[in-house]
């Protein structure tokens, strides 16, 4: 089990900040794929993704247990 | 002192608290910065900010941030408050507080520091406008989001 | 707002204070400048500093310092509390506070009002080092007082 | 009568604060003469003078009731 972590306009898109996804996803990029298609994130494909609070690529390798969080251009200061 | 330099917090930052962080006795330049709700925006009235994080990460953020300060100015302190939740005009969202035995290095590294959190660390804002809302992307604007990644070298 | 902006005090300096004398409700940065009194100086170690000033005069010079930034910097506020008499270490021996819409005129601002300081203020510390005591000259140490003059355009 | 300000190293140099200068002086040029010779101010011709609080030079004009101050290389900050 993958979890997902949704922030700013993308959790108010899905109404859920956080998202429990099962299922053979082998990578961030399959993860998006997926995302895409059960759930209404469009933009989904070109968000940064943090791994386990660690910035990572469409490349990154998942397995269970890992915590993604897609990040939307941030604006914090 | 790590753990406490980095916060993210709902509360009102005390800035004398984030000062306090950084002083050390061979301490002979403090400079801080504070990034305060503003009112009018381009002519566009801010009713009150939301801010939002990814908290564990945005602290592991600014601890790096902390880092990489300490790598190009060596033996500066540096300490972090970040504030989240509903902020009203012209409350604190950051304190920045940077120490240093001489000044041009604080003020270098407290410039490089709100820099490089607006670049990367996953802390959103929401403008709640007298005419609407928003969540605001890069502030740098001219940034074109994704191609840009927030790593700094190495990570 | 003017004649609180710019003291000079015998008492500990509540940094909170000078800042909130800089919030306007179109800030959204404010920075500030912390000069601490250090203990190591070059391997020579201070005991305590003592400052004395012209005050009337030094208010002034730092109501100019202000008036300088204004007109360079548009829009800005400035405060500077300078602290008198004994200090010990660590403590607080000038306060500078400013404020802007955005950041980088509250950065550049900050350090010009310091080098300032260092210029013009009739203002002079005398360092208590463990193996004696003087009085400390022009600090930027290259500028070949008197020859110097310490005016700003205009004045 | 002209009243004149020490600081710093003058001020102890000379252990008072303040003198009180009377006498035909003319401008600060003037004045710094007459105090090199009456007080152990040496160095009193290369310091940067301030009359009524505004910094000066040697040619300014001086008349009683005139504030005086000599001002050491500053150190504060």
């Amino acid at each position: 089990m993958i979890r997902v972590l949704l922030f700013a306009h993308l959790q108010e898109s899905v109404g859920e900040s956080m998202l429990e996804v099962r299922g053979d996803i082998q990578s961030v990029g399959t993860l998006k794929e997926w995302l895409a298609e059960h759930y209404p994130l469009p933009g989904i494909r070109q968000v940064m993704t943090a791994v386990n609070e660690a910035y990572a690529t469409d490349e990154t390798a998942l397995q269970s247990g890992d915590t993604v969080a897609f990040i939307p251009p941030v604006s914090g200061g | 002192m790590d753990k406490e330099c980095y916060c993210v917090t709902e509360a009102p930052i005390p800035v004398d608290q984030v000062i306090c962080r950084v002083q050390a006795r061979d301490t002979g330049a403090i400079t801080t910065f504070i990034g305060t709700v503003r009112e009018w925006t381009k002519g566009r009235r801010t009713l009150y900010l939301e801010y939002q994080a990814y908290i564990p990460m945005a602290v592991r953020m600014l601890k790096q941030i902390g880092d990489e300060i300490k790598e190009r100015w060596p033996g500066t302190e540096t300490a972090i408050t970040h504030r989240i939740g509903r902020l009203e005009i012209g409350e604190a969202a950051v304190v920045i507080a940077v120490s240093s035995s001489h000044r041009k290095a604080a003020y270098d590294a407290n410039a490089f520091a709100i820099e490089r959190i607006k670049e990367m660390v996953p802390i959103w804002k929401k403008e709640h406008w007298e005419d609407g809302e928003t969540w605001i992307g890069n502030q740098a604007g001219n940034i074109a989001y994704p191609d840009r990644q927030p790593f700094s070298k190495g990570s």
